[in-house]
């Protein structure tokens, strides 16, 4: 059973980090090899864990013999394994730019660490299948990442830093009162007990919605959904690129991961249209609220973050549609495009940053009124901003676009137009800021015969946009059947 | 059973007047304290729930979960107090 | 070409300039051989696969690639008649415009960058010319507005910058109309492919308010690239693009998506007798009867010889609108046909804009005076355009416009004469003084910027040829315009298929 | 319409067919036309080659165009394939080219014939005046010669034509590159005459397009002969009428006339007054079911129109200074006569057969006599010094000339009109045959005028234009010639004898008017000298121009002010834009990071949405359910609410067998 335990993929994808994170603290000297190697380590725990989920089914695992009601739970669906491998895979990417990012020792000997920290909670977030070990690892992902944000030490990065530990903390702290609320009521944490508890309980909707509540507007505040994003544009805007990568395109997305996770699975029965609707319009709020202020964004670095307070909008935008729609091929069709618009933000927006942080590095600076010239000096790391901004606007053959055409199908045929007007209007300011740092890259500068090419960095900017502009665009058809694989029974 | 929700209630209670604090006070110190009450509001509320009764022996799990809560707030703690140290240090600098 | 390989046909026209684009962004700034040896592989591999689709589709063969993007949304590359049509232009010209980029750009900065975008600005034009349902078409339709955004703002001026904007600013809000109008219809509809005929006459009658209003939001959405006006605004904008980008933009690529996209909506989605039942033709033969006139009117009072020719590209392009407004065959031909035509003759015209302003420095028409002593062969083939587009037979021009006329006749809308009568006289009112100033006016004694090539003709030959052979198109497609394999009688074979004569 | 649809868009099978065996001789008709066009390119002397980076004249730039004299006469030898075709091709001859233009099909029946065998005379001898009467005098010779066989090429085609496509081609190519030879000179009056040429003959064009459009649609055919052009309809006939009638100089439409055909070099006015205006003539004749159909309206209406010509355009003529104003006010009188003969002709279609090949044969000797007065006047000018013998005889001819045009008896003149005899005759009008007689007597004066103009014209040769013993004036003065002698010979070829003596009477009054006015010019020349300009060329453009330039003026008023409002609002939306982008974004969230803000926002939102679970507490009912499912929406999805929840099944399943197949 031990030996079982210890080579399954489920487990590797938590214990490989940690035990990269423990060695690297050992190990300081060595922290970027064995960084590195923790982090293919990992990334082929995924893909292992990927591989299994698509032949065999949904898998679940107890931890320890304990029943159900008490045990640490893992599990891995579908929807868990299509959200950990764009973690695993944006995160691979990170470490092979941040290899090569951080000059200083020290940054760097603090760094590995605690990014390895950060993965395993992220991994062990999307693959709990208990909410109290989803509170620890949401503690744990909130710590490390804003000690990662924190990391360049200058009293913005710091300030804004702290103000997202406190938040993350009051965000918990929340969380788990709604946890202590739903073990009151119905004495287990697993996930599928729960859930089933909740349904089985009309008794207790007093107590469940009250848990709702307080789970779901503490991960709001950690998933930045406005008006609640006051945080995250400091804190994303003065972290190192790498970090800010991370932070806007996964750590973010775990909350939502839960909020998308809860109202759907746990909270089925009693969450109505009226409260979908209402995270909806801020979520909408979000898109207009977000794109309007990237647009006016002077810094490249919180043009990328406001953008992700306006991606996480859309996430939202979906509730009430599938509140709507019955179960069928058009409410697959929903959740498919929530998890590709997900997907596809975490790809492009990681992208987006790891760029964005090559041009600051090579310019001294971010502004984006000032970059003409390293735009025409840095030709991949522009061609990837270019990539990683029109998958953020949503432009064809990008996932975000199949995702927005699913999405606006989805209100057109509930009756719920109105969104096709955010959607539209998001995605025209989303162009306006894009192409805003873009026409730079097209200035009278002269261009330099020889250009900075640095591969370590470029590549993964690169790869990683184009990940989410060409392949979840146009292959994006496995993902309906992973996100199938809910019921069990294998392929 | 009357205890239990005295102490469940005052648990919660806890959890309000810590939130109070928490958003009324800029102080960094005076935030950390605040969450930490507000911390301990929940560890009321979970400790609660675990009575099963005199004489009955208490559900585990809350008293895991408390005591795996309070190593995460205190670490959460602590480094809040290195980034506020932190901070100070260059205002104090600047 | 046996059959298993129908199937490829279309994906590889499309990656046939694809792959050479994206290798080019990879050439190295000072390797002229490679880069052009790649432009030149590219384009001629391409012309030859679509001289084999020609030769099948005439035999009625099928081409269709098909992939799946997602459940129930799927890539659709199909070759009928009317996507072989624009497949031909585009590619035809886009080796012609080729060679002449190569020569335009002979010492400009950012070469790979810009032949890199102009090779995927022409797969995004393939890609829409063979699109076989409207969510291939939206995909191609935004690529190719965003491949064409580097090429409008290559010259890095102020202005160029500030035109490339405001293209992209039109180009991409109008690719929103088109994307929440083909998303609305799917939704009515589910997926459809595009049909000879039109897909939507079986629809109830309590949906037709629904098919009106999607009908405006698609027509919106393509009238932008079609440049109909109040749409056309960024047209006259993008002048600032060097003279390849203005022939690509007015005559192989965008300005004729947009053309496209209205015929294929209107023949193919909605077919054209739903489409009249629905009231939507009126509407839209009224639009193309206002862009027309308004953009011959502004082209009047232009002194600047692009400014120029876009207004008058805002005005023919509307032509092909015009025939696809006006119910029966033969109108059907004659904007079919006019896709084509208008295609040849503004790329000779715009060729011929880019030679006197490379080789004389001569921008604006008040500096034309005499340029046909110093640049004969250019003026002839600008001549050619310019009585081509005023409708002067036996070149191009003249056969759509019959077509038009006679179409309109038959439709019982007689006002399409007037229409085309007024056109004629405005297109002569700004064509008809710049071919007097070139041939009857005395040389200035200096050019504003003389530029010698140290060749012995007029300009260097990678400029002076392009324009050359594509006026021999334009009157070799009027001349033999009833022979085989001409755009006319291609249009007629594209006609009797939608109307099922 | 349905047949009409279908050969539109299979032209190939159902447009042209081969109306006859084109036999090999037939290709001449395709000679006939595309040999000019070939010339058009060594005429034009193009040299495309040259090395322009360093060879630079040394007084600025040497043009292109009309540098070199050409080694041979390309213009002369423009119409020589035509020529040919008349004397060797047999009536009928029939060229289908179906697959050329939009099925073209060249033919030459009886009138085709004749206009053919007249036209090409005229160009040539036209031609041979252009290539040897004036080379070199000419500055930009290649660009004349090019546009002269450019404008030869488009009369040819479209006499040869039987399609109207091909008709229209020629018709505008004709139309368009004359419009080079009217302004050729470059002088203001040259351009100011082109200018309203063009827009007149541009304005015709658009009308014939637009008529021929019509006629295609009514008729279905594209290959129109009055016997299937039965069926047009009164705005086809109206729009056909003056499409020409602009290019036949029919009142009011005359206008561009007596403008353009003095502004052009000598021999481009006598093509242009001699053939081309007779191509409207040609057109309505293919056009008009002539002899097919009774159009009394239509008829009556056209003769009239003809009337008003020839009665404008006598006394206009007459008041003239310029001989060439005074042939080109003649042309449009004698415009008009042929318009009235063809109305009258189309009143009564019995009278077709006489009517059509009086109607031709009237045309041919007034283009050949038109055209050698014209040419005449030329030779007046410049062809020997004043006194000579070439002079005298020149004068002389032309007097020759101006009889026949005239009408004289012995002249072609005399006995074309006596073969229209009847259909003057058969008209319903009995005021007709004093109208007739006064126009010859107008006519006569008219060309007394203009020998009086003439005679007065003072020689002037330049010597200096023909240096190097060139042959000078001995080739144009033997095409003249050949003119004179075709002209002479007309009455005898084509008239009865008795005809010969027609016409004397009004002739002979005309003449004996004009010598007591002679008289009187001479003895008290004031007296007359009041009326002399009274009327400037172009009559009526006087009228009109002021109009023409009060519309535009207002136009650019309007158009100004428009486009002042529209800067205005420019501006205010660019400061607008400026106030907006302009100033920096500043940071507007710093309010929201207060954390009492924050906070409450927070509370606020979970409060909300506590309120909102509990308002909106789900029910099941199936009567919703069942109620989205039966919309009746057979094509689409069903759109409306389910309020049935759905869910993500939780399930719970423990680890696959694969795990526990391990053996731990």
């Amino acid at each position: 059973m031990y030996s079982n335990l210890l080579t399954d993929p489920l487990v590797l994808c938590i214990t490989l980090p940690l035990l990269g994170a423990a060695l690297t603290t050992a190990l300081p000297r060595h922290a970027v090899p064995l960084g590195i190697l923790a982090a293919l380590a990992t990334c082929s725990a995924a893909v292992t864990l990927g591989v299994d989920v698509w032949q065999h089914g949904a898998l679940r695992l107890v931890l320890g013999g304990w029943e159900p009601e008490l045990a640490i739970g893992l599990r891995a669906d579908g929807l868990a394994v299509a959200l950990a491998l764009m973690a695993n895979l944006v995160a691979l990417g990170i470490s092979v730019y941040a290899s090569g990012y951080f000059r200083d020792p020290e940054r760097m000997r603090a760094f590995w660490p605690l990014w390895l920290l950060l993965w395993a909670a992220l991994n062990g977030l999307f693959l709990a299948g208990d909410l109290f070990n989803l509170y620890v690892m949401l503690e744990l992902l909130g710590i490390t990442a804003a000690a990662l944000g924190a990391l360049t030490g200058s009293r913005e990065a710091v300030s804004a830093n702290l103000r997202y530990l406190l938040v993350g903390l009051l965000g918990s702290i929340s969380y788990l009162l709604g946890v202590a609320l739903l073990y009151t009521a119905h004495g287990t944490l697993d996930l599928g007990l729960v859930a089933r508890a909740i349904a089985a309980n009309d008794r207790l909707f007093a107590v469940d919605a009250a848990a709702l509540v307080l789970m779901v507007s503490g991960l709001a505040l950690k998933a930045a959904l406005f008006p609640l994003h006051f945080w995250l544009p400091p804190a994303h805007a003065n972290a190192p690129a790498p970090v800010s990568a991370a932070l806007s395109a996964l750590v973010v997305k775990a909350s939502v991961y839960l909020i998308i996770r809860l109202w759907l699975d746990l909270f089925a029965p009693i969450t109505g249209l009226a409260a979908a609707m209402f995270l909806a319009l801020l979520g909408a709020a979000a898109v207009v609220w977000g794109s309007w202020r990237a647009l006016r964004a002077e810094r490249l670095k919180l043009l990328a973050a406001y953008s992700t307070v306006a991606q996480i909008g859309y996430l939202f935008l979906f509730l009430p549609l599938l509140a709507v729609t019955p179960p069928g091929p058009p409410r697959d069709n929903l959740l498919a495009a929530l998890v590709l618009m997900a997907l596809t933000h975490g790809f492009a927006k990681s992208g987006f940053f790891l760029a964005a942080g090559l041009v600051q590095t090579n310019a001294g600076h971010d502004r984006i009124d000032d970059l003409g010239g390293t735009a025409q000096r840095l030709p991949a790391t522009t061609f990837a901003i270019a990539l990683a901004g029109s998958a953020l606007i949503g432009l064809p053959p990008s996932g975000s676009f199949i995702g927005k055409w699913l999405l606006m199908q989805g209100a057109i045929e509930s009756g719920q137009w109105w969104w096709v007007i955010v959607v539209t209007t998001g995605s025209l300011l989303a162009s306006a800021y894009v192409f805003r740092v873009l026409s730079r890259a097209f200035g009278l500068e002269p261009t330099p015969l020889k250009f900075v090419t640095d591969a370590r960095a470029e590549v993964p900017a690169l790869l990683l946009s184009l990940v989410a502009v060409a392949l979840l665009g146009l292959a994006s058809g496995p993902l309906w059947t992973l996100l199938a694989l809910r019921a069990g029974g294998g392929a | 059973m009357t205890a239990q929700f005295l102490y469940g209630g005052a648990g919660l209670i806890l959890f309000v007047l810590g939130l109070w604090s928490f958003l009324v006070h800029a102080p960094l110190l005076r935030k950390l304290i605040a969450l930490n009450i507000m911390g301990g509001g929940v560890f009321h509320v979970l400790i609660a729930v675990a009575y099963r009764g005199d004489g009955v022996t208490p559900d585990p799990v809350p008293h895991a979960l408390v005591l795996t809560g309070i190593v995460v707030a205190v670490s959460a703690t602590a480094l809040a107090l290195v980034l506020g140290a932190r901070l100070q240090d260059e205002q104090r600098q600047g | 070409m046996s059959l298993d390989l129908a199937p490829l046909l279309p994906g590889t026209i499309v990656l046939s300039s694809l792959l050479p684009g994206v290798f080019i962004f990879l050439v190295r700034e000072e390797n002229h051989l490679l880069r052009t040896v790649l432009n030149l592989f590219g384009a001629v591999l391409k012309l030859v696969l679509v001289g084999v689709m020609i030769w099948g589709v005439y035999l009625g063969q099928v081409f269709e690639t098909r992939v799946q993007i997602a459940p129930g949304l799927e890539l659709v590359l199909h070759a009928d008649a009317l996507s072989v049509l624009f497949v031909t232009l585009s590619t035809v010209l886009w080796l012609v415009t080729t060679v002449y980029a190569i020569g335009y750009l002979e010492h400009s900065p950012n070469r790979s960058r810009f032949f890199g975008f102009f090779s995927l600005c022409v797969s995004a034009t393939v890609g829409v010319a063979l699109a076989g349902n409207l969510l291939t078409f939206v995909i191609f339709y935004e690529i190719l507005t965003l491949a064409t955004y580097p090429l409008v703002a290559h010259r890095g001026t102020p202005e160029a910058t500030r035109g490339a904007k405001i293209y992209l600013a039109y180009t991409l809000s109008g690719g929103l109309l088109l994307l929440v109008g083909a998303v609305w219809l799917r939704t009515l509809t589910g997926p459809v492919d595009f049909v000879a005929g039109g897909v939507l006459r079986g629809m109830p009658a309590d949906m037709h308010r629904e098919l009106v209003a999607i009908f405006a939001l698609l027509l919106a959405g393509l009238g932008v690239k079609a440049a109909l006006v109040p749409l056309h605004g960024w047209l006259p904008q993008s002048m600032v693009a060097p003279a390849p980008v203005s022939s690509l933009l007015h005559a192989v690529a965008v300005v004729k998506a947009g053309a496209f996209g209205i015929l294929r909506v209107v023949f193919d989605v909605y077919g054209v007798e739903f489409s009249s039942e629905l009231g939507l033709l009126a509407v839209l033969a009224a639009l193309a009867s206002f862009t027309i006139i308004y953009g011959s009117l502004m082209a009047l009072t232009q002194d600047g010889l692009k400014k120029r020719l876009a207004y008058s590209t805002v005005s023919q392009v509307s032509y092909i609108a015009l025939g696809a407004a006006l119910l029966g065959p033969i109108a059907t031909v004659g904007g079919m046909v006019h896709l084509v035509h208008q295609g040849i003759m503004k790329i000779t015209l715009f060729f011929c804009a880019g030679n006197y302003a490379e080789t004389l420095g001569v921008h604006n028409v008040s500096q034309m005076d005499g340029v046909g002593r110093r640049m004969p062969l250019t003026t002839l083939a600008f001549s050619v355009g310019a009585l081509g587009m005023i409708g002067i037979p036996p070149i191009a021009g003249f056969v759509s416009k019959w077509y038009l006329g006679l179409g309109g006749v038959e439709a019982q809308q007689y006002w399409v004469l007037l229409v085309l009568g007024a056109s004629t006289l405005l297109n002569a009112g700004y064509f008809l003084p710049i071919l007097y100033r070139a041939w009857f006016r005395p040389l200035p004694n200096e050019w504003p910027h003389e530029h010698h090539f140290g060749t012995r003709f007029e300009t260097m030959g990678a400029l002076l040829w392009p324009p050359v052979i594509t006026a021999a198109f334009c009157l070799v497609a009027g001349l033999f315009a009833a022979a085989p394999f001409s755009p006319l009688e291609w249009a007629q074979l594209i006609a009797r298929r939608e109307y099922g004569l | 319409m349905v047949r009409h649809a279908e050969c539109a868009v299979r032209s190939a099978e159902c447009g042209v067919r081969g109306g006859g065996v084109a036999s090999v001789s037939a290709w001449l008709l395709l000679v006939v036309w595309v040999w000019p066009l070939v010339l058009a390119l060594p005429a034009s002397r193009v040299r495309f080659r040259r090395d322009w980076g360093r060879v630079e004249a040394p007084d600025g730039a040497v043009p292109a165009l009309g540098a070199p004299r050409s080694a041979l006469p390309w213009v002369a030898l423009g119409p020589l394939p035509a020529l040919l075709a008349v004397l060797t091709l047999p009536l009928g001859t029939v060229l289908p080219m179906p697959w050329l233009f939009l099925g073209t099909q060249l033919g030459l029946d009886a009138t085709a014939r004749v206009y053919l065998g007249f036209t090409a005379v005229l160009w040539l001898a036209a031609g041979v005046y252009t290539a040897f009467g004036e080379r070199g005098a000419r500055a930009n010779a290649g660009r004349f010669d090019a546009l002269f066989l450019l404008a030869m090429a488009g009369n040819l085609w479209l006499i040869v034509a039987q399609d109207l496509f091909s008709f229209y081609a020629g018709f505008a190519m004709m139309g368009l590159a004359a419009y080079g030879l009217v302004i050729h000179d470059g002088s203001a009056s040259a351009l100011r005459a082109g200018k309203v040429y063009l827009v007149m003959a541009l304005l015709g064009e658009v009308t014939l397009f637009a008529g021929l459009v019509l006629l295609a649609s009514e008729t279905g055919t594209t290959l129109p002969e009055p016997g299937t052009v039965t069926g047009l309809s009164g705005l086809t006939i109206a729009l056909l009428l003056l499409g020409l009638g602009v290019k036949a100089g029919m009142v009011p439409l005359h206008l561009w006339l007596p403008l353009a055909h003095p502004a052009a070099p000598v021999p481009a006015s006598a093509v242009l007054s001699g053939t081309m205006i007779k191509v409207a003539l040609l057109g309505w004749l293919k056009f008009l079911p002539v002899g097919a159909l009774a159009l009394p309206g239509w008829g009556h209406g056209l003769a009239l129109a003809g009337l008003a010509t020839m009665t404008l355009a006598l006394p206009v003529g007459i008041v003239q200074r310029d001989p060439k104003v005074i042939l080109a006010y003649s042309s449009i009188a004698k415009m008009g006569f042929l318009m009235l003969l063809l109305g009258l002709t189309l009143v009564q279609p019995a009278l077709a057969p006489v009517g059509v090949a009086g109607i031709a044969l009237y045309a041919a000797q007034h283009g050949l006599a038109k055209g050698g007065l014209f040419l005449g006047v030329g030779m007046r000018k410049h062809a020997g010094a004043a006194g000579s013998v070439t002079q005298a005889l020149v004068l002389g001819a032309l007097v020759f000339f101006a009889l026949a045009l005239a009408g004289a008896p012995f002249t072609s003149g005399a006995v074309t009109k006596y073969n229209l005899k009847p259909v003057l005759e058969a008209a319903e009008w009995t005021w007709l045959g004093a109208a007739i007689a006064a126009g010859a007597v107008g006519t006569a004066l008219l060309m007394a005028r203009f020998i009086w103009v003439v005679a007065r014209i003072e020689p002037h040769p330049d010597p200096a234009l023909h240096p190097r013993g060139e042959p000078g004036w001995t080739w144009p003065l033997a095409a003249w010639a050949l003119l004179l002698v075709l002209v002479a010979l007309f009455p005898f070829a084509f008239g009865k004898p008795a005809s010969w003596l027609s016409n004397a009477g009004p002739i002979g009054l005309g003449v004996g008017i004009a010598a007591a006015i002679a008289l009187v010019a001479t003895l008290q020349p004031r007296l007359l000298a009041p009326f002399i300009g009274l009327v400037p060329p172009g009559d009526l453009l006087a009228l009109i121009m002021p109009l023409l330039a009060a519309f535009r003026q207002s136009g650019e008023t309007l158009l100004a002010d428009l486009g002042r409002g529209w800067s205005r609002l420019y501006t205010v939306a660019a400061a607008a834009f400026e106030r907006v982008f302009g100033t920096p974004a500043g940071d507007v969230e710093r309010g929201l990071r207060q954390w009492p803000v924050a906070g409450a926002l927070w509370v606020g939102i979970s409060a909300l949405l506590l309120i909102l679970l509990f308002v909106e507490r789900p029910v099941v009912t199936p009567d919703n359910a069942t109620g989205a499912a039966a919309e009746p929406l057979p094509a689409r999805m069903q759109r409306s609410s389910n309020p049935q929840l759905p869910r993500l099944q939780p399930h719970v399943e423990h680890r696959p067998p694969a795990a526990t197949d391990d053996p731990a």
